[in-house]
């Protein structure tokens, strides 16, 4: 049992961090800084991973079959970790973490050929379509309707809170076919043209200022049939190894340890009344306290990691301990920023995207984003699984 | 010792809710936030007719003669409502000042047009280094024959945008003073600053602006004295306007959470979140026993002052924030969206915790004040004077 | 609207200042700063009764007419906050507090002029029978069974945390003597001599270790039916006004306040390796946080009063907000005093009562009772109604 | 990177576990801690034959090789069954540094008694004004001729009641070393002190305590540096002991939750406090991601071990008290008693954050290596060396 790095793993962080020099641009990690939300602006995002793509590492997950980069998980690892020692834009989302998985798994070979090259050449950008408003932490009691009419599904229902489903092209959905047994057994999932008549979409905006969220009205939208995953009623199990992927899958240790960093060096620049609250001792033994934090969740990250890699899995109480502690490490180290930021916490920039504000000192732009950055982190307890949901699975566990 | 409400007060209290209830919902209050000017001339003028502008001012100065108390009714409704109009800035304290350090006739002519509504002064005091050290200025005032010459910048004039008046703080021979600077006076360059909570402010540069002699206010006095008094008043009243924005977010919680149907029962019939809320809810009293504490304190000697009002201004910004990210919480995707009003609580709530000093300014404040075993262990009941 | 008190008032905390100053001996005080728990030791706590007792201040809160003071709720307050400022010993318990409240208001003459005198004069000693070891929060399914026998009842059972019940010489039991309709409407109130027949106590020694609770077993005991307060099966409401009584009625600001102070004194005294705590922004800024929650219950114990002073009630959200907080405010404060030790926390003294060992100095017997004090301040949210059945209380009325 | 115990130490933890389960119960425990001595001899020599004493040694050294993860398997388990033996004290700290300073001759023999169970060192070191800087010490040991006169005082010795053999530390010159001290040695007394834990200590006073030449241990080394070594792995080692009594707590109440009914159902039916448990559960999987970190840090660079171990005392510190308390609170008044063990949980977690330095003092030396921001923004995976 150790920490080390293989000699082939340190050479292959060392490749990385030469590709990341060499390509990650100034003007990307400058957007990436200035962005106060879960995805970079697609122009950006997209603009990155066009980048990644020529170097055949758009999608780290995917196995080289479909283009991806048939990485081990401690490869995946170190590649995430030095991208947001970086500061790369965060693009990877519902198109290569979510519906790209499921294709793999559940497509056919007409939908793995169309689709998957679609999303690493960027064509194709997706929104996830599970929510509803009735239907939050309680998604099988869903209502959107797909009925099916010969070759194809006439949709009728709305979807919300789906990310950048304004920038997007398809919608992957979760439908309602039939209303005969227990409701899980209704549900199909299938994907959704986002340019067929009969879609609407309507945008809302975040208590952070940004719009990033929409509303998705279906109205009579057909779908072909050839654009169902797997059988009619099969969608909650779809949706279950989706949700499970989400929750265990992903990697949040990079992107916290870089947001400390940030948080590290803001503090560490003189206020305008003179202080330094890196001299601050109450300042330094929250900042310290987080940092044990972060520490702890990489562990139990590395600990889980492990656990797949000897064929095991991480288990679900880990798992929602991960999915917890994200979201309240993210939450504090926000909150701590932005408890720093004195008087000027007052001033609001509304201008979205930040980064085409004209360019000030590294540090002031830190400021003008801590606000922001904080009201996202709100969040993060909320959405893919709340907080609430995880301590409900976890006391099952317990009491099991 | 009573800590009842008067009848007066009461009534105070209900018809203070009710207008705002009637004419400042929610999206009436987003369209002026959008508005060009951000601010609703209508609605002014109607706190005016209720005599609110009036409110805590001397009788022998045309005012009411209410008393902190009055005041901080007025402002858990303004907290609830998320006014933006400059009540505290113009009223509480610009207006606050001109009557403690005014001259007979600057008083008369200030204080007329603020309670008419015609006139809306604002105090630009705090500069960029200023931090919490409110004596810590830079800016000048220069004699030159009849007349005074001020430069120096003023970020975040509180109030600024709607003002026709600044009471500028300068340094006269190394003395803080006031001086009374019309918001078109050459040389005054204001800048509009759009603020987190919706409002707005001005950033002020003052590049050799002349005043009459007369502009001097209070030259007698001990002015920074009075902007420390006057800061505290103004601690008081964000104290009672957090409490207002707390039950706020604890009632719209309940309401959502009973109408919110998630597993085949209201969010409400949920134990754990039923237990989250009860927290709120104790948050939501300890809140209240400081508010009333802190507006209790403004007319105490100051160190009982300070520990009154830092005291609330510390403990109230420490919960209301835990208390508005619970209703966030509770309120799932639906409270971070901006349609409705919970993010706006949210987001006021984190203004007040970094205005006119921050949780942590005060907190800091309050503990040098109870280094004193004497204040620490001392009861909160006063002798009468 | 004020915190005024009136020239009688001053008038007033004045003579009982001077009263203190003259009979609450150094012996006294220094038995109760030397004590970790509830209630002093009854040599203590007797001894200072018989001191009030001949001055007529022995019960603060009965009426003239029964021997107490006869004062307003302002006089007790100020009463409560000097007596906690000069360091009595706590002793006004289950004997003052409880049963005679019930007595007054359910007892019949000959009961009231038989057990309020002795009360006062010490002769009674009174521990509470309400928890049994299978019911706990859920007091209405207690099953001590009292059958009517002539003219006596025949008590089975047992009850459990009776404080003082092994130097006590009576109990006010709730036992069950009908299990027809509702559970709690077989429930009746009698008053047990401990020195009867058939009664047994089994010392329970807490994590603080000191011996304050205990079981008491009943077998075969006889209770006279003159011992009966109140009708059979009155005795859940007897206990419901008594609860009402404890939760709202009492007042801990006094003793909050003396606690930050004692707090503030051992923490302004060099510790061993030269650092003085109070001197340390991080455990300053603490105890500024937790004078801000003593002066916030202050503020409510004193609107509390004013309601009750106008005629009218404190309401159950601020009853049950205040007994939460006082006992996370007793908490906060023990746990920052047992935090400052270092490695003296190591040592614990385990003889009881402490004041009986060789004096020190005052810091050094702070120090010697800070462990204990800690671990008994764990107890303020369990027992008197937990806090768990608080947020029930506050939550029924949020969502009434 | 593999963080997979081996079959190895799947067993070995299996067994630790089954052993103390089998002979070490509440009631035995008890028996220990109420006895004359407060130590069992029969524990030891089991602990002897199981090869626990033997196992953090060299080969060379009469022992079985093993490292920080066996130890904190062992550690664990010795958390839950509250061993108050000495195993970390003579074990871990005073045999880490006999096998580190130690001469081949001094090796051989303390550590030959030690791993037979016949002999219990004990270090003394820190001292009542030391506070946590290890080299704030003034205990001297002066040369005459063929011996050492040693004197000073050390309070609260771990382990030293059982010890029959004192590391005692003194500065030489000025610089701080280690010197053998038999516990019988003339000049030397040695008082019982009763832990909060149940265990034993000893404060020592040398008056003129000689010992010959060959009392030296290690003359050439880095003492200092190697005694803040051995306190970073017996640190390690408690971080892992507080992992063992949090999962205790955890079952216990999970156990008494269910078997508790109170309104007429079990108490881990009622929502609120399920989902406080899960809370519990939360914070016991974090504490066993910080021990492991520390675990896996105590043969690292210095900095990247204070990262580790420090890092763990503090968070530890803290989350493990939430979960006692949390503990004591869900089982209501028995948790107050001393009758069930959670108490007893409790006060050793209380006395694992009050030794070898205090939460607070690690929370301040991780934030000092943290000030570096190389060491904050660093992974935790390491090169290979």
């Amino acid at each position: 049992m150790d920490l080390l790095m293989t000699e082939e793993e340190v050479r292959f962080r060392n490749e990385v961090r030469t590709f990341l020099d060499g390509h990650l641009d100034d003007d990307l990690k400058r957007a990436e800084r200035l962005n106060p939300s879960f995805l970079a602006d697609p122009a950006i995002g997209l603009k990155w991973q066009a980048k990644l793509n020529d170097k055949g590492w758009a999608a780290p997950s995917w196995p080289k079959q479909y283009g991806g980069t048939g990485w081990t998980l401690a490869e995946r690892y170190i590649f995430d970790q030095e991208c947001e020692r970086a500061g790369e834009p965060h693009f990877r989302g519902a198109s290569i973490k979510m519906i790209a998985p499921v294709i793999m798994r559940y497509g056919n070979e007409a939908q793995k050929s169309f689709y998957l090259s679609r999303i690493l050449s960027g064509e194709d950008l997706w929104a996830q379509g599970y929510s509803e408003p009735g239907s939050g932490s309680d998604l099988a009691s869903l209502k959107s309707r797909a009925v099916l009419d010969g070759d194809q599904y006439i949709v009728n229902g709305s979807k919300i809170w789906s990310t950048l489903a304004h920038h997007a092209t398809r919608m992957f959905a979760l439908v309602r076919t039939a209303d005969t047994g227990k409701k899980q057994e209704g549900i199909t999932f299938i994907l959704i043209d986002l340019t067929s008549p009969g879609v609407t979409i309507r945008p809302i905006r975040s208590i952070c200022g940004t719009h990033e969220f929409n509303q998705v009205f279906f109205d009579d939208v057909k779908v072909p049939v050839s654009d169902r995953i797997g059988e009619e009623g099969e969608g909650w199990d779809i949706a279950k190894y989706l949700l499970e992927f989400e929750r265990g899958g992903a990697f949040a240790g990079g992107v916290l340890r870089a947001m400390l960093t940030r948080l590290h060096r803001l503090a560490s620049q003189p206020l305008p009344d003179g202080r330094t609250m890196i001299d601050d001792p109450l300042f330094m033994a929250r900042l310290a306290e987080i940092a044990t934090d972060v520490d702890a969740n990489d562990m139990l990250e590395l600990s889980a990691m492990s656990k797949v890699q000897a064929g095991g899995n991480p288990g679900s109480v880990p798992s929602s301990t991960m999915k917890i502690e994200r979201s309240r490490i993210r939450q504090s180290i926000a909150e701590l920023a932005a408890s720093i930021l004195g008087p000027d916490a007052l001033r609001f920039e509304e201008h979205r995207p930040l980064h085409e504000l004209p360019e000030e000192s590294d540090i002031d732009e830190e400021r003008t984003v801590a606000s922001a950055v904080y009201f996202n982190s709100r969040s993060q307890s909320i959405f893919g699984g709340s907080n609430e949901i995880q301590l409900e699975i976890i006391a099952k566990t317990l009491l099991r | 010792m009573d800590l009842n409400y008067s009848d007066e007060q009461l009534l105070l209290k209900e018809s203070a809710e009710r207008f705002l209830k009637d004419r400042y919902d929610f999206e009436k209050r987003n369209k002026i936030v959008a508005s060009e000017t951000g601010f609703d001339a209508g609605i002014w003028s109607e706190m005016a007719d209720l005599g609110w502008l009036a409110l805590p001012f001397a009788e022998e100065n045309g005012g009411l003669g209410g008393g902190a108390v009055e005041i901080s009714l007025i402002m858990e409704a303004i907290g609830r409502a998320l006014v933006v109009e400059p009540y505290l800035a113009s009223i509480i304290l610009a207006g606050g000042l001109v009557e403690k350090l005014g001259s007979e006739e600057q008083r008369a002519e200030i204080l007329g047009g603020l309670i008419a509504g015609t006139s809306r002064p604002a105090l630009a005091h705090a500069e960029r280094q200023s931090g919490f050290d409110l004596g810590n200025i830079a800016a000048t005032a220069t004699p030159s024959g009849e007349i005074y010459r001020i430069s120096g910048e003023k970020p975040l004039v509180a109030g600024g945008s709607f003002a026709d008046i600044f009471l500028v703080s300068a340094k006269l021979d190394g003395i803080v003073k006031l001086f009374v600077v019309p918001g078109d006076a050459a040389g005054l360059t204001r800048t509009e600053v759009k603020l987190v909570d919706g409002s707005r402010a001005s950033d002020l540069v003052l590049d050799n602006v002349s005043v009459p002699a007369s502009a001097l206010l209070g030259a007698a006095a001990d002015t920074l004295f009075e902007i420390e008094a006057a800061h505290d008043r103004v601690n008081a009243a964000l104290a009672s306007e957090a409490v207002g924005i707390m039950d706020a977010l604890i009632d719209a919680t309940v309401a959502y959470t009973r109408e919110r149907v998630q597993f085949g029962k209201p969010l409400a019939a949920f134990q754990a979140l039923q237990h989250r809320m009860a927290e709120m809810a104790v948050k939501c009293q300890e809140a209240r026993g400081s508010a009333l504490l802190a507006t209790l304190s403004v007319d105490a000697p100051r160190p009982m002052r300070i520990r009154g009002v830092s005291g609330a201004r510390a403990k109230i910004g420490k919960i209301s924030r835990s208390v508005a990210q619970e209703a966030i919480q509770l309120h799932g995707a639906m409270g971070f969206s901006e349609e409705m009003p919970i993010g706006a609580w949210f987001r006021r709530l984190y203004a007040i915790e970094n205005t006119f000093g921050t949780t942590a300014d005060h907190l800091k404040r309050y503990g040098e004040i109870i280094r004193d075993p004497a204040m620490l262990s001392g009861s909160l009941l006063r002798e009468p004077v």
